[in-house]
């Protein structure tokens, strides 16, 4: 067995050492780089070495219709790369970051976890295998948003990410039953060449909802910023390189079946634009350094979908891996302020850390000018390459070309803020694996660009994009956003406020003060995820079963006793009456007979 | 004339029941009952049921009202005249017995007269002979029958009358006395 | 001289009044050998009704009883009974000193008086036998006399029992009257050309009705039965609710089947009326009662409410279901009360954690329970099963469904007792005594209730067989 | 497959000659017994399966003692037996009455299970409400009067309906056919005048078992208020008697009737509401068995949905979700027990934070949780996705409307795993409470093993029940009204 | 005579025995009201027996006497028992049992 027909063992590296952490409960420092890397090692192996385009393995049948068959042709093979690659330095980054806690097996195996469901993501050769590690993720993720489990915060945020995820997730079931029910198969080599259809359009944008809650798309995106309460490399690994990209990966690998259905495209582009804008922003008016970097994941996957929408996946998923790279190296580099600062997570409190942390200072540059699409670095071209693709559509480029401009200048305002102006706190640079880890990624950042196709764009657009990064940059430093804007902006667009009103309409009900209570007392921290109303709702339910239902039983019960009262005092215990009523009963007997008699003859 | 007689003895009969049912005095209504019932064995007598009307009369008469007689006497005649006779539910109970009297009267009008017998012989025996004959032929099990149950009227009327052992009470009243 | 053959037909009745005539004579003080004598007596009458059994048809005294195996059947109906109250009657009788002498003779006596009522297709046989039981009745109901409850029960159970006696005389002179016979085949045969509504004959089917309905204490006539029940000794209720039952509804369904077929237009409507209001008043009254004996009187009401039902429906698998029901109703009404008879009072906190208490006794409790309430995998549920089939089958729907829905209702006030069994009680109670007479009465009962509810086959085939 | 009936039998006559007083041989009895029974059935299922049986019981009737097997009674009867050993494992030291209960409802439930005979279904599914109705009565904890009661209210009232459809059926059959009998079959496969009304009445009968939305109230106070082995056994095999049994004989009853559609409509919206209610009350109560409670109804909904989907898919799904469902509630329902029996409490504000004194307990129990919120990969989510896939192949909107409910199902699981498991510790008590023991791995172990065998390889399963499925199936496709 | 003036006879006395039994409050005279029911029965064999021809009614009459006799000892006797016991005999005062 040479090492491409074995490549579905990539996958099953992590998973072993996520079980043998389990069981073992030690040399979790060890085995869980060690897996990945050998993960990452054999991905190398199988992607450059020669090998057919597509690489397929079936292990066996799972659910009737759907096997447990791996796939690896270039597309999964650039994220099965992106995944254990960046995955391997994020678990090295980790032996730092998270040295001293006794919590090590746990957070290593949930890694390790998080890695298998991820590279089954990629390589399903089905989409109901994909949603098994689509869902899978969704788990890993909620383990390690929810890491430290004593703080509440973090559970709550951990429940709303899986619950938010879980709304997606129906959808994209929705969608795959449409298309079992169409096609009869959910086989990405049976889902090409399709015919056009309204089921297929259904299927599509159901497909899409369940996308934009991975990928953390309006309306769904809300998940995301609170999930920055987890480890900050699992921000870095989940959050922002690997598992939110997933949406894009499934429209890349689903091109065939949306290239049939560009109206619903347009629908995808149109909330990716919208989602970019928003995102981009909030990220420009937030405060904490961590969830900048989450408003600006959404933002940048917003583009994303935007070039998927228009029918590019290549440029998307060309940004996917560039994003990759410079959001993970940003995230990371942002954990080790918070470590040199004590866990302050706050910009406002920081500023001036150039001169304590000057590696950390370039690092977190570089990443920077990447996202801002500093002209020759990763996110320049691919994100050229998205703009190119929305040529068509002037709306949609407008939006794009105002994103990389935002984009620029909340970059800009992040290194101003952290590391220029007065110095508020002392800091200084890490050593060990929190630093050395970054170096890859910083190089990959510088030239990862070119290894993705170069834009061949009209030279306007190229101008443009370079104009407005470089002014974005400049203007983004010392930005002053419009008073009423910046009320909008900070409060998020009012998106969370307009998702309890819109709860609350539904079930008509609009007493806050109640509502509060119920929040407090019933369900904590689901009102937030799942609204105020289904709250409410499971509330009056519960009341309704408690009371009404069990309430007709005991009076049915009630009447019944009652009426054995009656017949219980008609017998009073006098002989005479009872020789009266049994005559009575003669005597009408009698009559009956004889009436019934005369009407006879 | 054999009109006359069924009237009287009918008229006795109804007479003697009615006062029966009536009479505070129980030593009265005892006296109404035996004029009753010699009403009714003057109506067996003049159905030519001569074996019937000599029982009634023995057993009747001189044997049950005997009976009924020294209960009678046995218990407080006294106390009982002091006490309301008649039950409340008396209107409902008269209008019971009406409706059981106007139906049976009706369905009995409607009905008789009863279909001709076949003809038969007058049988040359007696009333007594014939009575002995078929009641010892064709109903001689009820006759043995009869015996189990006047043997467990017997047991019965002594063991309820019976007043328990003093033995017994003794030791029943020092147990709920301990 | 009266031939071998005609004393053959009342073999039964015959061993039974020798032995209990002995049983008065002997005056044995010693209540064991009085048991073991009765019992001796009560296994010749099995044997005699197993020789009886081979000789289906025999007719006796000029066709004043008739060995059929529906006689046989109920009579071993009522046997199963007699025997269960012989065995548990001597600690009860005990405890009140009273003698077990008298009381067993009487109970043979009542016995024998019911097999003529079972197997007598003669109004006079019958009448006398009828007799003989409602006496012995009476007398067993007041049997201790120092008890004012005991007196005022038998009073009632007399005062309302004579009425009966005469109004079922009244009718079966009529019956005389119409047809100048008393044997019911000759009845039959003679009522055959005539109006099945002739005024006469609806008038003594009117009366013979009401004495019957009072026999088997079917509402609105049932209303000495709680009281009586109630009052009696609890040897003597579970007797008098099932062998007394069983030998009147023997009667009912001898009447109904053979003079009275034909009227049945007539008759019908009287008796769902009777069947329903035993089956609302019977349920209804049962529902708040807190004597257990009480309950199980109303709850008896009831039952013959279902019984009566069969007879509505009044084909092949109504009789079957009739019979099959009195069979079993007798061995689970009869353990329920004779379970009772250990019991010193009768009020449901009596039974207040029994289970924790004598689990075995509360496990047999609840077989009785379960099975009176008609739910698998206990007796009571098949004859109740028949009893709906056959009105499914001749399309009473509401009736079966009045039926089904009074199941529900029933199973409230049997539930009571099992949960006061399941509770804990505040102030530990004594054990009940559990002498082996009773043991083996009550664990008898509770088995075959069990095994004929999981395996009703043989039941069935004899009810069937019972039939033919 | 009579010795599978007989040995728990057996077993009750053991746990009566045992010393009174010593529980601890009773419990080694019953475990005993309860572990031979599960034997059998596993080795039919290593080997081949047992013929039919077919004795005469009440030949007088036409009911017969007919038992058959085939692969859906195989998995029920492994589900049956092992839930009934895991539940004896988890009560010690109870008095031999406790253990004949549960033995006498074993043998009540393989007879269920097994039965291939209209009356000895029905003579199954009555017998075991008596040892229920003890085992919560005298075992459960403060409101288990009422509770029991209720239960056995509800359940015969049910049982009335099913007797009733039941004669229906038998008495149209045999008036169509001159043969009375009682085997399934027949009774079932033939088109039939009254079919309708017996439907009904079946349906009915059942449904309060399963229990189906307006009939449940009775489920959520029984639940909370048994002891664990009771809760356990009444959502894993009690409440699979209602659905197994709409299965066996509602289901072939739509064959080729004109109103099955319309009532097929009426009982898939049911379904649906049961999911969502169920999920929304689930997400309203603060008692953690009640909780577990509603999610059965919620988790039953999916059941019923595939049951009446009449598409064979859906149907091997309702089955396979229905083991499940075995699996994973009682799974749910024995860590909620250990809880209780380590704080005795089920109150959730009592929780919260028990991951750090248990992690192995959270460990399992969170596992537990997301098979049955239906994660991939674990059982649950293969039996949701085979009933909707097939559901949505015939009736996508109420398929839709019922997605809804595994939003939900997450929603509410999470909210259990958060408030006993997460969060800092609050109360002292909670702080030592010991991790589970060897005798509590033991029970989940098995049912975690089952679980994520089916989330992995459900094939054999699958395979086992599509027999059984085609069986109803194709006479229904076939049996046309003639 | 006709049988008919008989039964007429027979259906008043039972009427009367009946309202005895109804509306009397006296233990003994509802026994005798008892021997009154009987009584009617006894006339209606008699007068059957009579159209019939044949002394069947009348040996069936000797039965009914019989029973009214048991019937009467028994009845005494119960009487005697509950009057020691309670020392009344008033029909509805004695309603220890009821309900």
């Amino acid at each position: 067995m040479d090492l491409s027909t074995s490549f579905w063992l990539i996958p099953f590296y992590p998973l072993v050492s996520a079980a043998l952490i389990g069981i073992l409960r030690r040399g979790a420092a060890l085995l869980a780089p060690l897996s990945v890397g050998l993960g990452f090692l054999h991905a190398l192996a199988v992607y450059f070495l020669p090998r057919p385009a597509r690489l397929e393995h079936r292990l066996g049948e799972w659910i009737p219709g759907a096997s447990f068959g791996f796939l690896f042709d270039d597309l999964s093979g650039l994220l099965v790369l992106l995944v254990t690659g960046i995955g391997l330095l994020i678990h090295l980054y980790s032996l730092g970051y998270m040295g001293g806690k006794e919590t090590f097996a746990r957070y290593f195996g949930s890694l390790n976890l998080f890695v298998f469901f991820m590279l089954l993501l990629v390589m399903a050769d089905n989409l109901l295998l994909l949603f098994a590690g689509w869902e899978g993720v969704g788990l890993a993720s909620y383990l390690l948003i929810g890491f430290d489990y004593e703080k509440p915060a973090a559970n709550q945020a951990a429940n709303k990410a899986f619950l938010y995820n879980r709304a997606g997730d129906a959808g994209f079931l929705a969608g795959l039953f449409l298309l079992f029910a169409q096609f009869g198969t959910v086989e990405f080599a049976g889902l090409s060449n399709l015919e056009a259809s309204p089921g297929l359009a259904a299927a599509g944008l159901l497909l899409a909802l369940g996308a934009s809650g991975k990928s953390a798309q309006f309306p769904l995106f809300v998940w995301l910023p609170d999930a920055m309460v987890g480890p900050t490399p699992v921000s870095a690994l989940i959050h922002a390189a690997t598992m939110v990209t997933a949406g894009v990966y499934l429209f890349a690998r689903l091109a065939p079946l949306y290239s049939v259905i560009p109206e619903v495209g347009l629908v995808v582009a149109a909330f990716g634009a919208v989602t970019a804008l928003i995102a981009a922003t909030i990220a420009l008016v937030d405060h904490d350094i961590k969830r900048i970097l989450a408003y600006s994941t959404i933002s940048q996957l917003g583009l994303m979908f935007l070039a998927c929408g228009v029918g590019a996946p290549e440029a998307a998923m060309f940004h996917v891996a560039t994003h990759a790279f410079f959001k993970a190296l940003l995230f990371l580099c942002a954990g080790n302020i918070i470590h040199a600062l004590a866990g302050e997570q706050d910009i406002r409190y920081m500023g001036g850390l150039r001169q304590s942390m000057p590696w950390t200072y370039r690092l977190m540059g570089v990443g920077a000018l990447g996202l801002a699409g500093f002209p020759g670095l990763a996110g320049f071209f691919s994100k050229e390459a998205i703009l190119h693709a929305a040529e068509g559509y002037p709306l949609l480029l407008a939006l794009g070309l105002l994103v990389s401009f935002l984009t620029a200048c909340y970059s800009a305002r992040l290194i101003w803020r952290v590391f220029w102006g007065e110095q508020q706190q002392p800091g200084h640079d890490l050593h060990g694996w929190e630093l050395h880890t970054l170096w890859p990624l910083a190089a990959g950042v510088i030239v990862v660009g070119y290894f993705g196709h170069l834009s061949s764009g009209p030279w306007w657009l190229l101008a443009a994009s370079v104009f407005l990064a470089l002014a974005g940059l400049y203007l983004g430093r010392e930005m002053r956003v419009f008073e009423p804007l910046q009320t909008l902006f900070a409060r998020k667009w009012f998106i969370d406020e307009i998702y309890r009103a819109l709860w609350l309409r539904t079930i008509g009900y609009r007493g806050s003060a109640l509502v509060a209570g119920v929040d407090e007392q019933r369900v904590g921290g689901v009102a937030g995820v799942a609204g105020l109303g289904t709250s409410l709702l499971s509330w009056v339910s519960a009341w309704v079963d408690r009371y009404l239902v069990d309430g007709l039983v005991k009076a049915i019960m009630l009447i019944t006793q009652g009426l054995s009262y009656p017949f219980r005092l008609a017998q009073t215990g006098g002989v005479l009456q009872y020789a009266l009523f049994a005559l009575g009963a003669l005597a009408a007997s009698m009559v009956y007979l004889w009436a019934k008699q005369g009407e006879i003859r | 004339m054999t009109n006359l007689i069924f009237y009287c003895f009918a008229a006795m009969t109804l007479a003697g029941a009615l006062l029966t049912v009536t009479r505070r005095n129980l030593v009265h209504a005892a006296l109404s009952l035996i004029l009753s019932l010699l009403g009714v064995a003057g109506l067996f007598l003049t159905a030519k049921a001569e074996f019937l009307f000599a029982a009634q009369i023995l057993l009747y008469v001189g044997a049950v009202m005997i009976l009924f007689l020294f209960v009678i006497f046995l218990v407080n005649v006294e106390s009982e005249q002091q006490v309301r006779p008649f039950s409340r539910q008396w209107p409902l109970a008269i209008a019971t017995l009406l409706a059981i009297l106007l139906a049976g009267a009706a369905l009995f009008r409607q009905g008789l007269p009863l279909p001709a017998p076949p003809p038969r012989a007058a049988s040359a025996a007696g009333n007594t002979e014939q009575v002995a004959d078929v009641l010892f032929y064709q109903y001689a099990l009820p006759f043995e029958a009869a015996s189990l149950l006047l043997l467990v009227a017997i047991l019965g009327a002594v063991l309820m009358t019976r007043r328990r052992d003093a033995a017994l009470l003794d030791a029943e009243s020092e147990e709920t006395s301990a | 001289m009266i031939p071998i053959n005609d004393l053959f037909t009342i073999l039964p009745a015959l061993v039974l009044s020798i032995f209990a005539c002995a049983l008065l004579l002997m005056r044995l003080e010693e209540a064991g050998l009085n048991v073991g004598f009765a019992l001796a007596g009560e296994a010749l009458t099995a044997l005699a009704l197993w020789r009886q059994s081979s000789y289906a048809g025999l007719a006796g005294f000029l066709g004043s009883v008739i060995l059929d195996p529906f006689g046989i059947f109920l009579n071993a109906a009522c046997w199963l009974a007699a025997v269960f109250t012989i065995l548990v009657c001597a600690h009860s009788l005990a405890h009140e000193n009273e003698q077990t002498g008298d009381f067993l003779g009487l109970v043979l006596l009542a016995q024998a008086g019911m097999t003529l009522v079972v197997s007598g297709v003669e109004i006079v046989t019958v009448f006398v036998g009828l007799e003989t039981a409602a006496l012995s009745f009476y007398i067993l109901t007041g049997f201790y006399r120092a008890r004012p409850e005991s007196n005022e029960a038998a009073l009632k159970y007399f005062l309302l029992g004579a009425l009966s006696t005469g109004l079922l005389l009244y009718g079966f002179s009529l019956l005389y009257g119409l047809t100048g016979s008393t044997r019911f085949a000759a009845i039959a045969a003679r009522l055959e050309g005539r109006d099945p509504q002739d005024p006469v004959l609806l008038l003594a089917l009117v009366t013979l009705l009401a004495g019957l309905f009072f026999k088997v204490a079917a509402a609105p006539f049932h209303m000495w039965a709680p009281d009586a029940y109630q009052g009696a000794p609890t040897p003597v209720s579970a007797f008098l609710a099932t062998a007394s039952k069983v030998a009147s509804f023997a009667l009912l369904l001898r009447l109904c089947a053979g003079p009275l077929a034909a009227s049945r237009s007539a008759w019908e409507p009287l008796v769902v009326a009777a069947a329903l209001l035993s089956l609302t008043i019977g349920n209804f009254a049962a529902l708040t009662q807190q004597s257990v004996k009480r309950l199980l009187a109303y709850s008896s009401v009831a039952h013959g409410g279902y019984i009566l039902l069969g007879l509505v429906a009044g084909n092949r698998t109504g009789f079957e279901g009739m019979i099959l029901y009195l069979l079993i109703y007798s061995i689970m009404t009869a353990g329920a009360f004779l379970l009772l008879a250990s019991f010193e009072k009768d009020d449901l906190g009596q039974f207040r954690g029994l289970l924790y208490r004598q689990p075995w006794v509360a496990v047999a409790m609840l077989v009785f329970l379960v099975s009176l309430a008609g739910l698998p995998p206990t007796a009571g549920f098949f004859p109740k099963y028949q009893i709906f089939l056959s009105l499914i089958q001749t399309r009473h729907y509401v009736y079966a469904l009045i039926g089904a829905l009074y199941v529900a209702v029933s199973l409230y006030y049997y539930f009571r007792i099992a949960r006061e069994m399941i509770l804990e009680p505040e102030t530990p109670l004594a054990d009940v005594p559990s002498p082996m007479g009773w043991r083996a009465a009550v664990g008898v009962a509770s088995i075959l209730t069990l095994a004929l509810g999981i395996n009703p086959q043989p039941a069935l085939d004899w009810a069937r067989g019972a039939l033919r | 497959m009579v010795t599978l009936l007989l040995l728990p039998l057996v077993g009750v006559l053991l746990q009566i000659v045992v010393p009174r007083r010593n529980s601890t041989l009773a419990w080694y009895a019953a475990l005993a017994t309860s572990f031979c029974t599960l034997l059998l059935p596993l080795s039919w299922a290593a080997s081949t399966l047992p013929g039919d049986i077919n004795l005469p019981w009440i030949p007088a009737v036409g009911a017969s003692f007919a038992l058959q097997m085939d692969g859906a009674a195989l998995l029920f009867s492994i589900l049956t037996g092992l839930v009934f050993f895991l539940a004896i494992l988890a009560s010690p030291g109870k008095p031999a009455t406790f253990y004949a209960l549960h033995l006498v409802m074993l043998a009540a439930a393989y007879g269920f299970f097994l039965a291939g005979d209209a009356l000895l279904l029905f003579l199954c599914f009555e017998a075991v409400l008596i040892p229920m109705y003890f085992l919560i009565g005298v075992w459960g904890s403060q409101n288990r009067q009422q509770a029991a009661f209720r239960f056995v209210l509800y359940t015969v009232l049910g049982s009335v309906a099913l007797l009733l459809g039941i004669l229906t059926l038998y008495l149209a059959h045999g008036s169509a056919t001159g043969n009375f009998t009682f085997a399934l079959a027949p009774l079932t496969q033939t088109a039939l005048p009254w079919r309708g009304f017996a439907f009904t009445a079946i349906v009915l009968g059942f449904a309060v078992k399963v229990p189906m939305l307006p009939l449940h109230s009775w489920l959520p106070l029984a639940h909370t208020e048994a002891p664990t082995s009771g809760s356990v056994i009444l959502a894993a095999i009690l409440l699979k008697m209602g659905t197994y049994g709409l299965f066996r004989m509602a289901v072939p009853l739509l064959g080729g009737e004109a109103w099955s559609a319309s009532a097929t409509n009426v009982l898939l919206w049911l379904s649906a509401a049961a999911i969502l209610y169920g999920g929304f009350a689930a997400l309203g109560q603060t008692d953690a068995k009640r909780l577990v409670a509603y999610s059965s109804i919620s988790h039953l909904g999916f059941c019923t949905l595939g049951l009446f989907s009449q598409n064979s898919a859906a149907l091997s799904g309702s089955l396979l979700q229905q083991i499940n469902h075995g699996i994973s509630t009682s799974l749910l329902f024995f860590l909620v027990g250990f809880l209780y029996e380590r704080r005795g409490t089920r109150d959730l504000a009592q929780f919260g934070g028990l991951a750090k004194p248990m992690p192995r307990l959270s460990l399992v129990f969170g596992i537990a949780m997301l098979g049955s919120a239906g994660l991939p990969l674990l059982n649950g989510f293969v039996g949701e996705f085979t009933i909707l896939r097939g559901v949505f192949a015939v009736h996508p909107a109420v398929a839709s409307f019922s997605l809804l409910g595994i939003i939900l199902a997450a929603a509410y699981l999470l909210v259990l795993f958060q408030k006993t498991m997460l969060g800092p510790v609050t109360l002292e008590a909670n702080r030592t409470l010991p991790d589970l023991r060897l005798r509590e791995w033991l029970i989940v172990l098995p049912l975690l093993g089952w679980s994520i065998w089916i989330g992995i390889s459900p094939g054999g399963h699958f395979r086992l029940l599509d027999a059984s499925v085609a069986a109803v199936v194709k006479p229904m496709l076939a049996g046309g009204r003639p | 005579m006709s049988t008919g003036h008989y039964l007429g006879v027979s259906l008043l006395l039972l009427c009367i025995g009946l309202g005895g039994m109804l509306l009397r409050r006296n233990l003994i005279i509802i026994l005798m009201s008892l021997e009154l029911i009987l009584n009617a029965v006894n006339l209606n064999l008699v007068a059957f027996s009579q159209h019939w021809n044949h002394v069947t009614g009348q040996v069936f009459g000797i039965f009914v006497i019989t029973v009214a006799v048991a019937e009467a000892a028994v009845g005494l006797a119960l009487l005697i028992a509950l009057y020691r016991n309670r020392g009344a005999l008033l029909a509805d005062e004695i309603r220890l049992l009821k309900w």
